[in-house]
């Protein structure tokens, strides 16, 4: 079986700066996989070119049999992959629903033309939208939410809006950028849970990066890790967990449970 | 020999623009605020400057002084009144509140002077250099000499001095600014004041090279000092200078090939390419933002 | 269908608005005088809702409306001064290349931010200015007389489909998109929205009603000159919007109107008119800096108990 | 040192911190922990002049300090490392130590200080004229409190200095922060990870909606059924 | 005109305003805005004008009311102040706006209220007479008509100053400008004398010192300048400061004591103008104005100032001559056959297509001072 994503020898520079370079990596449909590494080492870096953000100045992505290096951010979104940022990045004065709705956009198929002049394929298109962004807050105990405005959400749940809204683009490939980032311990634990909710709901292959350690260790199947923009590592769990250049690099010291 | 002519008029020209642009500049750059009042505060320097020289009968250099001390004021003043409100307000909000305080400055003046125009004594007789066929005004250089070195001790300020550092702090992130203990209100004022002291010497010089001054003559120059300023690069000291430069350079050449009535609509078109190849202006780094 | 209801609510009210006030205006209880500030009210208002969608609703900072308001003017003028053309057919015209000129203005808005995208806006509207300084086809300077042909219906009607068409544009999955770009614009990349073309879109739907209220503008007030048309103009335009409230489309409205009472009020000071005129807008500012209705609509004050609402 | 006593602070309407009196004496690590929106960084905002409190008092070395200006606050020896860095970016790392003195002119204590703080994190040293935007999470982290020691404070309060770090950078950054409490400067430290947190401190006070509902020794809270439910993951 | 315009003069204005306790003429002026010192300036005149009457007495006894009201430089506001002052103020007369565009955005309504308007420096033609020749009933002007002062000014050129070799340098945003210029090339060119070269500038502007290197570069004899005397000052001055030393002529819009300080008295030497008078004209008529303006502003009266003044005396003229009810209607038919017309800016007749007719003179700036050179009648 052919890997949902092949990345090969990705690369870019910044100025002067390689932040990222030779990074090789897969990922097979329903994996759940970890990317650490030290701050700066290209981890966020890494997922913007995944997503189109950045531009990689070498290398090649495949994502689903096809080639998505360089394309534009909307369009990777449409193929398949979808995103939350590491500094929380919601549509501040837009409500918890519209939230979710605009990135059911792409799914959604009444024309410009419909919904300015109030024809009946406006109105059904967007009542379904509206079903099934409303499913999507469900699942996230979100719903009671629903218009208040996301600026307006504690922390915790803004963090859980960025993972329902990227849900909402209907994607194959999950990546989370930091989820647990200012999370205390207990809230952590409930996010593991959510995480393997919806990865099994939704048949979802996802790529995390966390410098929580328990998440990672706990839910990962594979850890790739970054230093300095190269990978260092590759491997189960317990194989980084082991590894001496992550141990010198990243960790510090075996981390036990 | 009548192009290098036309490059000297146009370097002249252009050292105005500079010299406007280089208080709109700073301001620009440090608190963000596009601040259309800049060429009113322009025109009241020129005024004060008038006033001074031609019924208090001042000498020039004094003259000029006072306007920058009282622009300084002026300018403080606005910024406490007008602007310190709407620090954390959207920038928009902030631009119509300057709209507004620019229409303030110059129909108050029109109320208490009338709108007609005023000339300006002589104070030089400008004597015209002539190299190769080629006139100089004695002014003109002197204008752009006025501008490099404000140019330059601006750059020091900003970079060098201590107030300087404070400056880009609070610009940069004002609340982090006051942990360092910063003053913020102090430190936007005296931004304000050297922007204003600066437009006001603008003021003084442009009546002395021109002649003519009115209570409407801030609105062009302040709208080419801000376009100076952005092609060059927002908040960049030695950005607005060439800007300035590069503004009346193009303004003349083209009035020079017989397009004078395209000449503004030409500096546009030029501004929007180089803004098209080069998005945060020339000098800009145009950084993408980090996600 | 409970949405489709408040819509048509909405749109009955207005047509007996404009009933009434048609049928005073034919018994001339409603004199010239008033008849001609309502019709500046509209043309007011269309322009204040169409920098809207491009302002408050897609958070492209563009200061340059009045350049659209110069193509309609003048495209429509040259349709029916120069080719006869019918007045509504002018109208269509003017608007659909001030269209144009949008999709062309909202070519640099794909890789300018801020407040270099304001300088180019600013810039595109002085070009075309001063294009029309130069054409003696439509007199330069001195400007092209037109003959009068706007009335309460077409104002009417004008500011009526504008609203209906950006509040109709605005409350759907399009509209949505837009305001993602407005909040973030990564992010909305991100979630799929194809930024670019929205972004399009709304200046292409701006300046379309912008060039609406030039053709209304035109056939009102018997000349156009190129003079009308400067930054001074984009201002005032700019300022209704920012006064209403940015994202407001009934801010924007009310904004319109007030000042344009206001202005039509303050014709009578000559001597201080425009510092009472900066003064009402500083204080504004200063007490209410996110415009008189904020983001809200003011559909959301009438709704008690009810948080956000549904936008208008 | 420092006594903060029944203080309540606003948003506007919004009552963020509910009547909290704390107190940290010279020489301790004192840590506050608490869940997202507790109040945690109001409250340190409160004491370094950002915010005032609308009721009650804090004093500082015998001297009510509420309702001061910050930058008399940095004056009496407060030091605040923000949430989230809050460096200067467009600034290189040195110009951004520099600010931190900038209440001080004795250049030679500057000197020394900058030179003590290279010794701190070697890292800034290697980087001392790189922007500071383009450093990595955990070298802002580092530059944010070397810039807070640049003032010479007698106290110094940190908002959450781990948040985003690699588990190897966190461990450094609790080493630094009991090196510099050692070397005589005191701490509140307010910090999501409460392990870590507890783990340096010597007392701790637990915030939730704005209120103070847990104080006691480090040790205490840490074996507290309440705070490990809540905080510690309740493993 | 369609709907509107017959429902407003189908309405109670259908036979203009009549005169009720006191005599209302309203002025619709640019007091604010772009050009706000042209309207200003015409407003003062305006002023000193109605003071002097009101002082002596009035028309027959009644005051006049005077209702300037500010159209802000702009042609919308300028239509909705005169619908206000020829519906709602029910004036008998108006000043109208100080630019030709705006003028022309009013003459339809004084057409359609039938009252008469006057403008003191709308010099287009088609302010009174429309393209397809038809006369507007009821717009009047005291000022010439572009075409008048050009052909002057170039026949003065190519008779008095022996011209050949003549450059333009004309205010391009100004209709004014432009007018002067196009009858000035036609009739220079009809005389024999060729245009080298034409070059333009926008008002507001300061420096002209790129077209004027052009225009040196062509070696001109002599160089028409229309325009007004705030560039034109500035214009003056540039050129000599750049070694132009030719004759230089402009017209009405140089006239401005303001002018000889922008300039400087040794620039303006060599330069010619025409004019309605001269402000030096012995004429006790000329010499009371410009007393009394002295006296009321403590300043010198420029031309906007005189045409302000006299568009008063012009209307107040017509108002006196109206045997029985004073009808706005009745104002406009002796302000039609207004003859001979003695006023500070000269003697005039209102010709055919209302405009007025009257000499021009030219004046000579000699070391600071007009001084008179010639007439020219019409
Ligand atoms: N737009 C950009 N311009 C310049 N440098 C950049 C840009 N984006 C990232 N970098 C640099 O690339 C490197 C990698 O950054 P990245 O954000 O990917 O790190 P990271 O692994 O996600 O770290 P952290 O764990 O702290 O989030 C850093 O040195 C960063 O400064
Ligand atoms: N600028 C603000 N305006 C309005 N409310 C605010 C503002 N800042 C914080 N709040 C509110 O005050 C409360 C306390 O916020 P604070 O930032 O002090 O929490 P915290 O304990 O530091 O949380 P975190 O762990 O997320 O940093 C929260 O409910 C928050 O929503
Ligand atoms: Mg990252
Ligand atoms: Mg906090």
């Amino acid at each position: 079986m052919s890997a949902l994503l092949t990345v090969e020898n990705l690369g870019i520079q910044f100025g002067g700066l390689k932040a990222v370079q030779n990074v090789e990596l897969y990922m097979n449909q329903g994996e759940l996989i970890g990317l650490i590494g030290p701050n700066g080492a290209g981890k966020t870096t890494t997922f913007n070119m995944l997503t189109g953000v950045y531009s990689p100045t070498e290398g090649k992505i495949m994502f689903d049999g096809k080639s998505i290096g360089g394309l534009d951010p909307y369009k990777v979104t449409r193929q398949g992959i979808s995103r939350t940022f590491q500094n929380i990045r919601l549509f501040k004065e837009l409500s918890v629903l519209d939230n979710v709705k605009v990135a059911n956009h792409g799914l959604a198929k009444h024309n410009l033309v419909s919904s300015i002049f109030r024809l009946p394929s406006h109105f059904k298109g967007e009542e379904k939208m509206e079903e099934e962004s409303l499913a999507f807050l469900k699942i996230f105990g979100l719903d009671v939410y629903r218009d208040e405005l996301a600026k307006n959400l504690p922390y915790g749940m803004q963090r859980r809006l960025e993972i329902a809204r990227a849900l909402a683009a209907a994607p194959k490939l999950l990546l989370l950028d930091e989820p647990a980032a200012g999370m205390n311990a207990k809230e952590t634990h409930d996010l593991m849970e959510l995480i393997a909710f919806i990865r099994k709901e939704f048949d979802l292959t996802i790529l995390l990066i966390e410098h929580d350690m328990n998440l990672v260790m706990g839910i990962c199947e594979r850890i790739y890790v970054l230093d300095h923009g190269q990978l260092i590592a590759n491997g189960t769990p317990a194989e980084i967990r082991s590894n001496p250049k992550v141990i010198e690099a990243y960790l510090g010291e075996e981390v036990t449970e | 020999m009548e192009w290098i002519q036309q490059l000297v008029n146009g370097i002249s020209l252009g050292s105005i623009y500079a010299l406007i642009a280089l208080g709109y500049t700073m301001v620009y750059g440090i608190i963000k605020l596009i601040n259309f009042a800049h060429g009113d505060v322009f025109m009241l320097g020129a005024f004060i400057g008038f006033y001074a020289i031609a019924r208090w009968e001042m000498n020039i250099f004094l003259a000029l002084i006072l306007a920058m001390i009282l622009c300084a004021v002026i300018g403080v003043i606005i910024e406490r009144v007008a602007y310190k409100r709407l620090r954390n307000a959207t920038r928009i909000a902030a631009l119509i509140t300057a709209i507004g305080v620019s229409l303030l400055i110059e129909y108050t003046v029109i109320f208490f002077r009338g709108s007609s125009p005023e000339a300006y004594p002589t104070v030089f007789t400008t004597k015209n250099i002539e190299i190769f066929g080629v006139q100089i005004s004695t002014l003109a250089i002197f204008i752009l000499s006025v501008s490099i070195f404000l140019m330059l001790l601006l750059q020091f300020i900003v970079h060098k001095t201590k107030i300087g550092k404070a400056m880009r702090a609070v610009s940069h992130d004002a609340d982090a600014a006051r942990l360092m203990g910063i003053n913020v209100d102090n430190t936007i004022s005296a931004t304000f004041a050297i922007g204003s002291a600066l437009a006001g010497a603008a003021g003084v010089i442009f009546g002395i090279y021109y002649t003519r001054i009115d209570p409407l003559m801030g609105i062009m120059p302040g709208i080419k000092a801000f376009i100076a300023a952005v092609l060059g690069g927002i908040g960049i000291i030695p950005g607005a200078m060439v800007g300035g430069l590069f503004l009346g350079v193009v303004e003349t050449v083209v009035s020079a090939l017989g397009y004078s009535l395209w000449r503004d609509a030409a500096a546009f078109v030029i501004l929007i390419l180089i803004l098209i190849l080069r998005p945060a202006g020339i000098f800009g780094k145009n950084t993408r933002e980090k996600v | 269908m409970k949405k489709s209801k408040i819509f048509w609510g909405y749109a009955v009210l207005a047509l007996v608005i404009y009933a009434v006030v048609q049928l005073l205006i034919s018994n001339g209880v409603i004199q010239n005088y008033y008849q001609n500030m309502f019709i500046a009210m509209c043309i007011n208002i269309i322009l204040a809702v169409s920098l809207h969608v491009i302002i408050g609703v897609t958070g492209q900072f563009s200061i340059g409306h009045a350049g659209f308001l110069a193509v309609g003017a003048y495209i429509s003028a040259i349709c029916t001064m120069k080719f006869g053309m019918p007045f509504i057919t002018a109208i269509l015209i003017g608007a659909i290349v001030a269209a144009l000129a949008g999709l062309l203005v909202g070519i640099p808005s794909l890789r300018l931010k801020g407040d270099y995208l304001a300088i180019a806006t600013l810039g595109f509207a002085e070009i075309i200015r001063i294009v029309f300084v130069n054409t003696d086809y439509v007199g330069g300077a001195a400007g092209l007389q037109v003959t009068h042909q706007s009335t309460w219906t077409y104002a009417f009607f004008g500011v009526f489909i504008t609203i209906l068409v950006i509040s109709n544009f605005t409350n759907s999955r399009h509209g949505r998109a837009c305001i993602s770009i407005r909040e973030d614009e990564i992010a909305a990349d991100a979630m799929g929205i194809n930024t670019t073309y929205y972004k399009v879109v709304a200046f292409a739907i701006g300046s379309f009603f912008a060039g609406v209220a030039g053709a209304i503008y035109a056939h009102n007030y018997y000349i156009i000159q190129p003079t009308a048309f400067g930054f001074l103009k984009s201002f005032d335009i700019l300022i209704f919007v920012v006064l209403g409230g940015l994202g407001s489309l009934s801010g924007s409205v009310i904004a319109a109107i007030l000042l344009t009472v206001v202005s039509t009020y303050l014709q009578d000071f000559p001597e201080t008119r425009m510092i009472i005129y900066s003064l009402i807008l500083i204080l504004v500012m200063l007490y209410r800096p996110t415009g008189l209705l904020g983001s809200k609509e003011i559909t959301a004050y009438f709704k008690f108990g009810k948080k956000g609402g549904t936008r208008v | 040192m420092l006594k903060i006593n029944d203080i309540d602070v606003f948003y506007g309407n919004i009552q963020a911190l509910k009547g909290i009196s704390l107190e940290v004496n010279e020489g301790e690590i004192v840590t506050l922990i608490g869940a997202n929106g507790a109040g945690k960084s109001t409250l340190l905002k409160t004491i370094s002049g950002l915010l005032k409190p609308k009721r009650g008092s804090i004093e500082y070395l015998g001297s009510a300090i509420d309702g001061k200006p910050a930058q008399s606050i940095v004056k009496s020896g407060i030091s605040h490392v923000p949430e989230g860095r809050r460096v200067f970016s467009n600034m290189s790392v040195e110009e951004n130590l520099e600010l931190g003195a900038y209440l001080r002119s004795d250049r030679d204590g500057i000197k020394k200080d900058l030179a003590h703080v290279y010794e701190l994190f070697p890292r800034l040293l290697e980087r001392r004229k790189q922007l500071s935007g383009t450093l990595s999470g955990g070298e802002q982290q580092m530059l944010a409190m070397g810039r807070a020691l640049m003032a010479k404070p007698k106290l110094i309060i940190m908002d959450e200095p781990s948040m985003g770090l690699a588990p190897l950078m966190v461990k450094n950054i609790f080493n630094i922060i009991e090196m510099v409490n050692k070397e005589g400067v005191t701490v509140l430290l307010v910090e999501q990870n409460a392990n870590m947190a507890l783990s340096v401190a010597h007392r701790a006070y637990v915030l939730e909606t704005g209120k103070i509902v847990l104080a006691g020794s480090a040790k205490e809270l840490q074996e507290s059924d309440e705070v490990r439910a809540a905080y510690l993951g309740g493993l | 005109g369609c709907g509107t315009d017959d429902s407003g003069s189908s309405g109670s204005s259908g036979s203009g305003n009549t005169v009720g306790e006191t005599i209302k003429i309203g002025a619709n002026l640019e007091l604010s805005g772009a050009v706000g010192s042209y309207g200003s300036s015409i407003n003062d005149g305006a002023k000193l004008a109605i003071d002097e009457i009101n002082a002596s007495g009035g028309i027959d006894g009644k005051q006049i009311e005077y209702i300037p009201i500010d159209n802000k430089s702009e042609t919308a506001e300028a239509t909705s102040a005169a619908i206000k002052l020829a519906e709602q103020e029910k004036v008998v007369a108006m000043l109208a706006p100080a630019t030709s565009g705006n003028s022309v955005a009013t003459v339809q309504i004084a057409n359609n209220h039938k009252v008469p308007m006057v403008t003191g420096s709308g010099t287009a033609p088609n302010v009174t007479v429309n393209d397809d020749g038809t006369v507007n009933e009821y717009a009047f002007r005291t000022c010439f008509i572009d075409p008048f002062q050009g052909t002057v000014a170039a026949n003065f050129a190519t008779n008095e100053l022996g011209a050949k070799n003549v450059a333009i340098f004309a205010d391009n945003a100004s209709d004014y400008a432009k007018g002067l210029a196009a009858s000035f090339k036609e009739t220079i060119t009809a005389n024999g004398g060729t245009v080298v070269t034409e070059e333009a500038y926008v008002a507001k502007d300061v420096d002209f010192k790129s077209q004027l290197t052009n225009i040196k570069g062509k070696n001109p004899d002599f160089i028409f300048i229309p325009g007004y005397y705030e560039e034109v000052g500035i214009i003056v001055k540039q050129a000599r400061e750049a070694g132009i030393t030719v004759p230089l002529m402009g017209a009405d819009g140089w006239d401005s004591p303001k002018l000889i300080e922008l300039a400087g008295a040794d620039a303006l030497n060599n330069t010619f103008i025409t004019n309605h008078y001269s402000s030096e004209d012995p004429d006790a008529k000329i010499q009371d104005f410009v007393k009394a303006f002295n006296d009321k502003y403590s300043q010198a009266p420029n031309a906007f100032h005189a045409l302000g003044y006299d568009s008063i005396y012009f209307i107040v003229d017509a108002i006196k001559r109206v045997d029985g009810d004073v009808t706005s209607e009745a104002v406009q038919k002796q302000l039609a056959s207004t003859k001979d017309l003695s006023l500070v800016t000269g003697t005039f007749t209102v010709d055919e297509n209302h405009n007025p007719v009257k000499s021009a003179t030219v004046l000579e700036f000699v070391d600071g001072k007009q001084q008179f050179n010639s007439k020219v009648n019409p």
